[in-house]
């Protein structure tokens, strides 16, 4: 029989390209282990990915081309919140189910569900109930009165930002001093020259891929030691930066940590690893759960068919790596566990997991 | 003190700056080519020195010497294979050109190393020059080191020799300088060569400062451009002193702005500059 | 037939750079249906001062009035439209159009002929054309192009290219021919049939002012001749009067040469 | 004796795109000797000039100098054997100064030698000296025709190719000039000069060769070309007036 | 300089493509095997009236411009907004959106074309990218990044009756189809009336032009402004064929695709760059490979065309008859 095609959209060039490889990898192993065991109701899966560039409009193109030319039947994707909210109207007007599962933006979940959005389920937690997480353990030692901000000038950092600010200004934190920096911004050091002058308690990062990494070098280079915090993506750093110290008591709140030994993730790390020669990162691992999430809808749907894996997934209980247990609410918003992670002594600590 | 700090960061930045505009003016005043493949020829650097550096264990500096001279060689080929054929009067066909060499380059590049972004950590990372409680990062002083050195001896040679003025000469009239004598590919693929190792070393010595990957040249690019228009199309000094201004602009912008208008500097600088030196700094121009 | 004013008046006429004078206190006059030489050794700023009046270039001093009406201060086709028309001494063609391209071009600013009605293709723009094109091919013919009048300018040899722009100045029908050296380079022979071409559409009250080299023609041709010397002028008098003056002999053609000349001509 | 014919041409057929201008041309010049080319406007004469030198496209025929064979040659390759060429039109570095495109002229000349030869065409054309400063562009026409026949002459050509040297020079300029090419016959350099100031360039010429639609019209001694009534009717502007005597 | 010739070559064989271009163009739905397809079609015709917008400018008066991706977003943003924060019909913004740009072009024209035709080059691109940051930044106006969604179809209506509807993939392809003939037809006839000579006089010697009363001011204003006349009209209806605007509408990559198509079609040559708009969007469409290997190919087929044939397509042919005439003389 033909293989029952999934679509991935997802950033494979510009900025965000490194973060789609790792969802794309993590995809492909799913599909690879699926398949191995026999597919799913007896057909093999196949992926069929096209770019979204992370913007809104080749995102909404992606989409286009997945349904039309892909006859695929389901999506997943799209990384970045931008462009899942432009694919959201198109999935919907045909009919095709949307797995959210790296974007971050609360919007999702507010278009989503009931009285919306009927085809657009979220696996991973929303910034909302991230930052909340996050708050709670930064706010516990009463040390931090200031924290200034640095986001990427996208849906996911400005989201972010909002987010958080919601949850520590209601704690008596203040949010101050905050700076959006487009996708390949090279420079940092002026905004690092302000940093050393207003001096506030930590920086919250919302940036990503290639950014975020020059933000963390310069950042060392500068010398500061205003703790870090936010969505600080400790797993792409390569060695240098966090064994050298420099980021010592960066905190970080994320779905997924390498790390965590609960589950079956030691096991999934070293099947990554083995493939793609690179640990996986959030992005891997979200990108793997929402294949296998797809996958089981089908099997319980015993069809491929867009609108019954709809139904299926409405009705998921779908035991992830973790260990968690995904099931969507009203807003089809799962909720899975997440991890607050430190820097102590040039290791990465996990400081806690917590349901969202 | 701030403002110091961000002066002194600003100052350091145009230097840097200088190495790639400089280049990209050499290329423009010799071929009347706006090379807009400069920003490749510069993420080239970088690759090789983070390549040299990560992969072969060489030191730094002479890491930076060779990526600069295999990436000169590479600028060789482009003109022996291509730019060659360029005549004056067609700015635009080698825009194009160069265009279409640049969009080959980075996705060769992603193609065969991946869009991953890496960090390149040398002997000299993360060590410190300080002066009068400013501090500049010594990697960064380095960079500052051979922006200095290579632009001052390439403007000896091109004020000084009798090479150099050819240089110049070629770009004003091709027909003359056959009937003076001159080869004019010779010394158009020098000057390439000159140009696209000047982008090179930029690329080499910026890798530890920032992190490497295929597109990381095409911000930097717009700013060149800027440069180069704004020094006066063609002249070195001119892109020297435009570097230093937009480096200098830009960090105060960021440092008592924001990020956005960081951004919008260089832009903001070209256009308000532009409206009183129209032809650039110091472009002049001759009787029609 | 005479008005009270000249056509064209000249008056202080200065223009340096950097210190060299170009262009010193010019001035002089130009008088409906003459033709004016104006000459002068190499560098004593006869192209200035052209360019001056034409608007190419900014007068320090002095003013330029054609009719009465001051020029100076309007841009370069302002004036033109006044009714200056020019060649340049470095010749100038559109290389890439044919030769009936370059002459429809020279006229279309004069016939009156509005944007929004060349938009709209009405009876009056379509007779303009119909009327250029029929000028165009006979000034062509004149100046002995017309086989060529396909091809596109970049195929001329650069005396060709002369008699291209030379067809250009006279499309507009303007008030001032300013010709800069229009017979540089020309085969002797055509420029007989120039001088001509040049005589008879002055008979039909055209007037010229012409830059030449080619004393000759000068001396036949012009009614008056003004000369300069290192951005003045140095005399001024119909030719037979400049051709005996000691000054221009000196400055411009040198004793030794005139006689040479006189020699070329009888010598055969 | 080879030595006593500085170049031969033969059967040249040379022109732009892929059209020949100038067709089966041949013909011999003398060491010392100095030949006028004429012709009417786009006969090919700077054509012709410029092929010599290797400017333009080549198609067929055999150009030899001093017993050489240099047909295949660049132009760097050419001037540095010893033939230098004026072209018609502006042919300078305009943003030079005139003493940079000096400099320019003797680019081929080692740094010794350079001094000398732009110390002796100043000598030449001492309006260069009270330019020296001034960019080259900026000069006034036939200023700029002086400078770059000054640059050529730098070389010291043993074969020099002047097109139209006279162009845009007041009368006494042009004579100083012709009387220039007049002196160095007498060192040994061949000239082949295009020119339309016919009688001047004719008056100091042993010899004529006139062009036609690209292919040879007449060669001969100049004092017979010049009274061919033939070539004078289509050529020289007519009789040479005799009303200009009594004007 | 841009090549520009006044007269095409090959009269005959145009006017038999012309025609056969425009039964090719009218049916395409009929027989269109998906909407994808229509919609390509669709998408080429957008590039074809912003790459000739670019032509004017260009390949006319001379003035290589990157602002006319600049405009193109600029027409994008303006109609998008006034639709959504302004209760503005479709078509009544799209109207706006041009004026805006020819206003925005005029004000623009006079600080840009005082400079040099190079440094012309880079502030038009400066001036794009500026708009990009404005679009990023302006949260307020733009709403960022996160661009503005949920726009609405255009409709053709006669009276109640619903003409053409935008929402499907063919009555958007005709919409298009129509505005976009109306505009090209304009643009020809502007071309070749005197003012189109004009451009290309300025553009080929701007000296001379001014000797013979043509102001090169006037002329390089006027095609700027209508290049960025048709750049934001194409714009404000191509955002209704997304239905989403945001910052990306500015990518650099629409201003290399207009480029490439002028380029290859060659400038100044009208027919020939509409005939590549449609090769140029068909051929990433066909070559939906990895997306870096797609784009290492479109590259590749750039350089070959400009080592090859530098004068574009339309070039090459008009010289080739230039060639002809040479030798029947
Ligand atoms: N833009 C300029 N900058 C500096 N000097 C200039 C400029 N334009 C002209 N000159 C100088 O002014 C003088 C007059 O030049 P002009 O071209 O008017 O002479 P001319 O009489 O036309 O000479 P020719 O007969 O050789 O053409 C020259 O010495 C020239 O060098
Ligand atoms: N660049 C070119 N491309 C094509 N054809 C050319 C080119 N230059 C000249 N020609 C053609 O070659 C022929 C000869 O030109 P050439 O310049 O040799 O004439 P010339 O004898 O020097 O004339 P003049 O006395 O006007 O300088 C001309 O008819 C012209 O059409
Ligand atoms: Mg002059
Ligand atoms: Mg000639």
């Amino acid at each position: 029989a033909d293989p029952i095609m999934i679509g991935l959209s997802s950033p494979q060039t510009g900025g965000a390209a490194y973060l789609g490889q790792h969802q794309r990898w993590g995809a492909e192993l799913a599909i690879e282990e699926i398949n191995a065991a026999g597919g799913a109701i007896g057909q093999q899966l196949q992926l069929s990915v096209q770019d979204n560039q992370c913007n809104p409009t080749q995102g909404a193109a992606s989409a286009e081309q997945l349904i039309s030319v892909g006859k695929v039947s389901a999506i997943v994707g799209a990384l970045c919140s931008s462009a899942t909210l432009s694919i959201m109207p198109i999935i919907e007007k045909a009919g095709i189910p949307l797995v959210v599962e790296t974007s971050t933006s609360p919007k999702i979940t507010e278009l989503a569900g009931v009285g919306g959005n009927k085809w657009t389920f979220r696996i991973n937690p929303s910034d909302q109930e991230l930052a909340i997480g996050l708050a709670r353990y930064l706010i516990a030692d009463g040390k931090i009165k200031k924290v200034a901000f640095a986001g990427e000038d996208t849906d996911y950092g400005r989201g972010g930002h909002a987010a958080l600010k919601t949850v520590l200004e209601k704690s008596g934190v203040e949010v101050g001093n905050g700076d959006f920096f487009g996708r390949d911004t090279q420079d940092f050091s002026a905004f690092l020259a302000r940093m050393g002058s207003d001096k506030p308690d930590a920086i919250a990062v919302y940036l990503n891929g290639a950014d975020e990494l020059n933000f963390l070098r310069q950042y060392r280079a500068s010398g500061l030691t205003i703790p870090l915090t936010g969505r600080v993506e400790f797993s792409e750093l390569q060695e240098g930066v966090v064994e050298s110290g420099a980021i010592n008591g960066a905190t970080s709140v994320f779905p997924y940590s390498e790390q965590i030994a609960v589950g079956d993730n030691t096991a999934f790390v070293e099947r990554f690893r083995k493939k793609f020669g690179e640990v996986p990162n959030a992005q891997s691992y979200e990108g793997y759960t929402a294949i296998r999430l797809v996958a089981d809808a089908i099997e319980r749907a015993k069809s491929a068919e867009p609108g019954k894996i709809r139904d299926a997934l409405e009705s998921a209980s779908f035991k992830a790596t973790l260990g968690d247990v995904l099931k969507f609410d009203d807003h089809h918003q799962a909720h899975p566990s997440a991890v607050i992670l430190q820097i102590e002594n040039s290791k990465v600590v996990v400081k806690g997991l917590f349901n969202t | 003190m701030l403002v110091s700090t961000l002066i002194l960061n600003g100052l350091v930045m145009g230097a840097i700056y200088a190495l790639i505009g400089v280049g990209l003016s050499l290329i423009f005043g010799v071929l009347e080519i706006v090379n807009f493949a400069h920003g490749q020829i510069y993420t080239l650097g970088a690759l090789a020195l983070a390549l040299l550096v990560g992969h072969f264990g060489f030191g730094f500096l002479p890491a930076a010497f060779v990526s600069a001279l295999g990436v000169a060689s590479f600028g060789y080929l482009l003109y022996v294979l291509f730019l060659r054929h360029i005549r004056k009067g067609e700015f635009e066909r080698g825009i194009i050109l160069t265009l279409g060499i640049g969009i080959v380059v980075q996705n060769a590049l992603i193609h065969f190393y991946g869009a991953t972004p890496q960090i390149v950590d040398t002997e000299f990372s993360f060590k410190d020059i300080s002066f009068l409680e400013l501090r500049v990062e010594m990697i960064k002083a380095i960079a500052v080191g051979f922006a200095i050195v290579s632009i001052t001896t390439l403007h000896l040679v091109l004020t000084r020799t009798r090479f150099g003025m050819a240089i110049r000469a070629l770009s004003q009239n091709r027909e003359a300088a056959l009937v003076v004598g001159m080869r004019p590919t010779i010394i158009a693929g020098h000057a390439v060569v000159i140009g696209t190792a000047l982008a090179g070393l930029a690329g080499a010595v910026l890798a530890p400062v920032f992190t490497v990957h295929p597109l990381m040249g095409a911000p930097i690019l717009f700013k060149a451009f800027a440069i180069v228009i704004i020094g006066g199309l063609g002249h070195l000094p001119g892109a020297v002193v435009a570097s230093l201004i937009i480096g200098v602009s830009e960090s105060l912008a960021g440092g008592l702005g924001s990020a956005s208008l960081q951004d919008a500097a260089v832009f903001l600088v070209m256009i308000a500059m532009l409206q009183f030196r129209p032809m650039g700094l110091f472009g002049k121009g001759v009787r029609i | 037939m005479p008005s009270q004013q000249p056509l064209l008046s000249v008056e202080g006429l200065s223009k340096s750079f950097s210190g060299i004078r170009a262009v010193d206190d010019l001035n002089f006059v130009v008088e409906r249906g003459e033709i004016l030489g104006l000459i002068g050794p190499n560098g004593s700023g006869k192209s200035t001062s052209i360019d001056c009046i034409t608007g190419f270039a900014r007068a320090d001093q002095g003013s330029v009035l054609l009719d009465g009406k001051r020029l100076t201060g309007a841009r370069a086709e302002q004036i033109a439209q006044a009714g200056l028309s020019r060649t340049f001494q470095n010749v100038r063609v559109y290389d890439r159009l044919t030769l009936m391209e370059n002459v429809l071009i020279a006229r279309q600013a004069y016939d009156g002929v509005r944007w929004w009605q060349a938009l709209a293709g009405t009876q009056a723009c379509r007779g303009a054309e119909r009327r250029a094109s029929e000028r165009g091919r006979e000034l062509i013919h004149l100046v002995g192009l017309s086989t060529m009048s396909a091809f596109p300018a970049a195929f001329l040899s650069y005396g060709q290219k002369k008699l291209l722009a030379l067809a250009m100045a006279l499309m507009s029908n303007p008030k001032i021919v300013i010709l800069d050296e229009p017979l540089a380079g020309v085969n002797p022979t055509v420029i007989r049939r120039i001088a001509g071409l040049i005589q008879s559409l002055n008979g039909d009250g055209q007037t010229f002012i012409i830059v030449e080299h080619n004393v000759q023609f000068i001396m036949e041709h012009c009614s008056r001749v003004v000369v300069m010397e290192q951005g003045r002028k140095l005399a001024e008098g119909p030719p037979s009067l400049i051709k005996e003056d000691e000054r221009v002999l000196h400055a411009y053609l040198g004793k030794a040469d005139a006689v040479a000349m006189e020699l070329a001509f009888h010598g055969q | 004796m080879a030595s006593d014919i500085a170049l031969e041409i033969s059967d040249w057929s040379v022109g732009y795109l892929d059209h020949p201008i100038v067709r089966d041309f041949s013909a011999v010049f003398p060491t010392g000797s100095v030949t006028s080319l004429i012709g009417g406007n786009g006969a090919g004469k700077s054509t012709l000039l410029k092929s010599i030198f290797g400017l333009n496209k080549h198609f067929s025929g055999k150009l030899t100098f001093e017993g050489k064979s240099v047909e295949g040659l660049s132009p760097a390759a050419r001037l540095k054997t010893g033939i230098g060429i004026v072209p018609q039109g502006r042919c300078n570095f305009p943003q030079m100064t005139v003493h940079e495109n000096l400099e320019m002229g003797a680019y081929l000349l080692p740094r010794t030698r350079a001094s000398a030869a732009i110390e002796s065409v100043t000598e030449l054309f001492p309006m260069l000296r009270r330019k020296w400063r001034q960019l080259a562009g900026n000069l006034s026409g036939g200023e700029q025709q002086i400078l770059e026949t000054a640059m050529v002459l730098e070389n010291s050509p043993r074969l020099l190719l002047l097109d139209e040297p006279s162009l845009g020079l007041s009368p006494r300029m042009q004579s100083e000039v012709f009387e220039t090419v007049n002196s160095i016959r007498g060192k040994g350099v061949t000239v082949i000069m295009a020119e339309q100031n016919v009688f001047g360039s004719l008056m100091i010429s042993d010899r004529a060769i006139v062009l036609e639609l690209g292919r040879k019209f007449a060669d001969g001694p100049a004092r017979d070309v010049m009274h061919d009534p033939r070539i004078k009717a289509a050529f020289l502007g007519g009789e040479p007036v005799v009303e200009t005597a009594d004007i | 300089m841009a090549a520009a010739s006044m007269n095409s070559p090959w009269p005959p064989l145009r006017r038999l493509g012309l025609s056969a271009g425009a039964v090719i163009l009218l049916t395409l739905p009929l027989w269109s095997p998906s909407d994808y397809i229509t919609g390509i079609a669709t998408l080429a015709i957008f590039f074809a009236v912003a790459s000739t917008g670019l032509n004017v400018v260009y390949g006319y008066a001379g003035l290589l411009s990157f602002a006319q991706v600049g405009f193109w977003g600029l027409g994008a943003y303006v109609s998008a907004l006034l639709v959504t924060d302004h209760g503005f019909s479709t078509w009544t913004a799209i109207g706006c959106a041009g004026a805006v740009c020819v206003v925005t072009s005029l004000v623009g024209g006079l600080a840009a074309l005082r400079v040099s035709r190079d440094a012309f080059v880079v502030i038009t691109l400066s001036f794009s990218l500026l708009l990009q940051l404005l679009a990023r930044s302006w949260t307020s106006l733009t709403r960022g990044a996160m661009g503005i969604p949920g726009l609405p179809s255009p409709q053709v209506r006669l009276g109640d009756a619903i003409l053409l509807d935008g929402n499907t993939a063919s009555g958007f392809y005709w919409i298009a189809l129509g505005c976009g003939a109306l505009v090209v037809a304009a643009t020809w006839w502007l071309l070749r009336s005197r003012v189109g000579r004009a451009f290309v006089a300025v553009n080929l010697d701007e000296n001379l032009a001014r000797s013979q009363g043509i102001s090169a001011f006037l002329h390089q204003l006027s095609a700027f402004a209508l290049s960025a006349l048709i750049g934001g009209l194409a714009g404000a209806l191509y955002v209704f064929k997304l239905g989403i605007v945001d910052p990306g509408i500015f990518d650099i990559y629409y201003a290399q695709m207009m480029l490439i198509i002028v380029i290859v079609g060659g400038a100044g040559h009208f027919w020939f760059v509409l005939l590549m708009s449609f090769v140029f969007t068909a051929l990433p469409e066909l070559l939906r490979l990895a997306p870096e290997l797609r784009m290492i190919l479109f590259g590749l087929v750039l350089i070959i065309t400009i080592q090859f044939i530098p004068q574009g397509l339309g070039g090459y042919l008009a010289d080739r008859r230039n060639r002809m005439l040479r030798r029947t003389e």
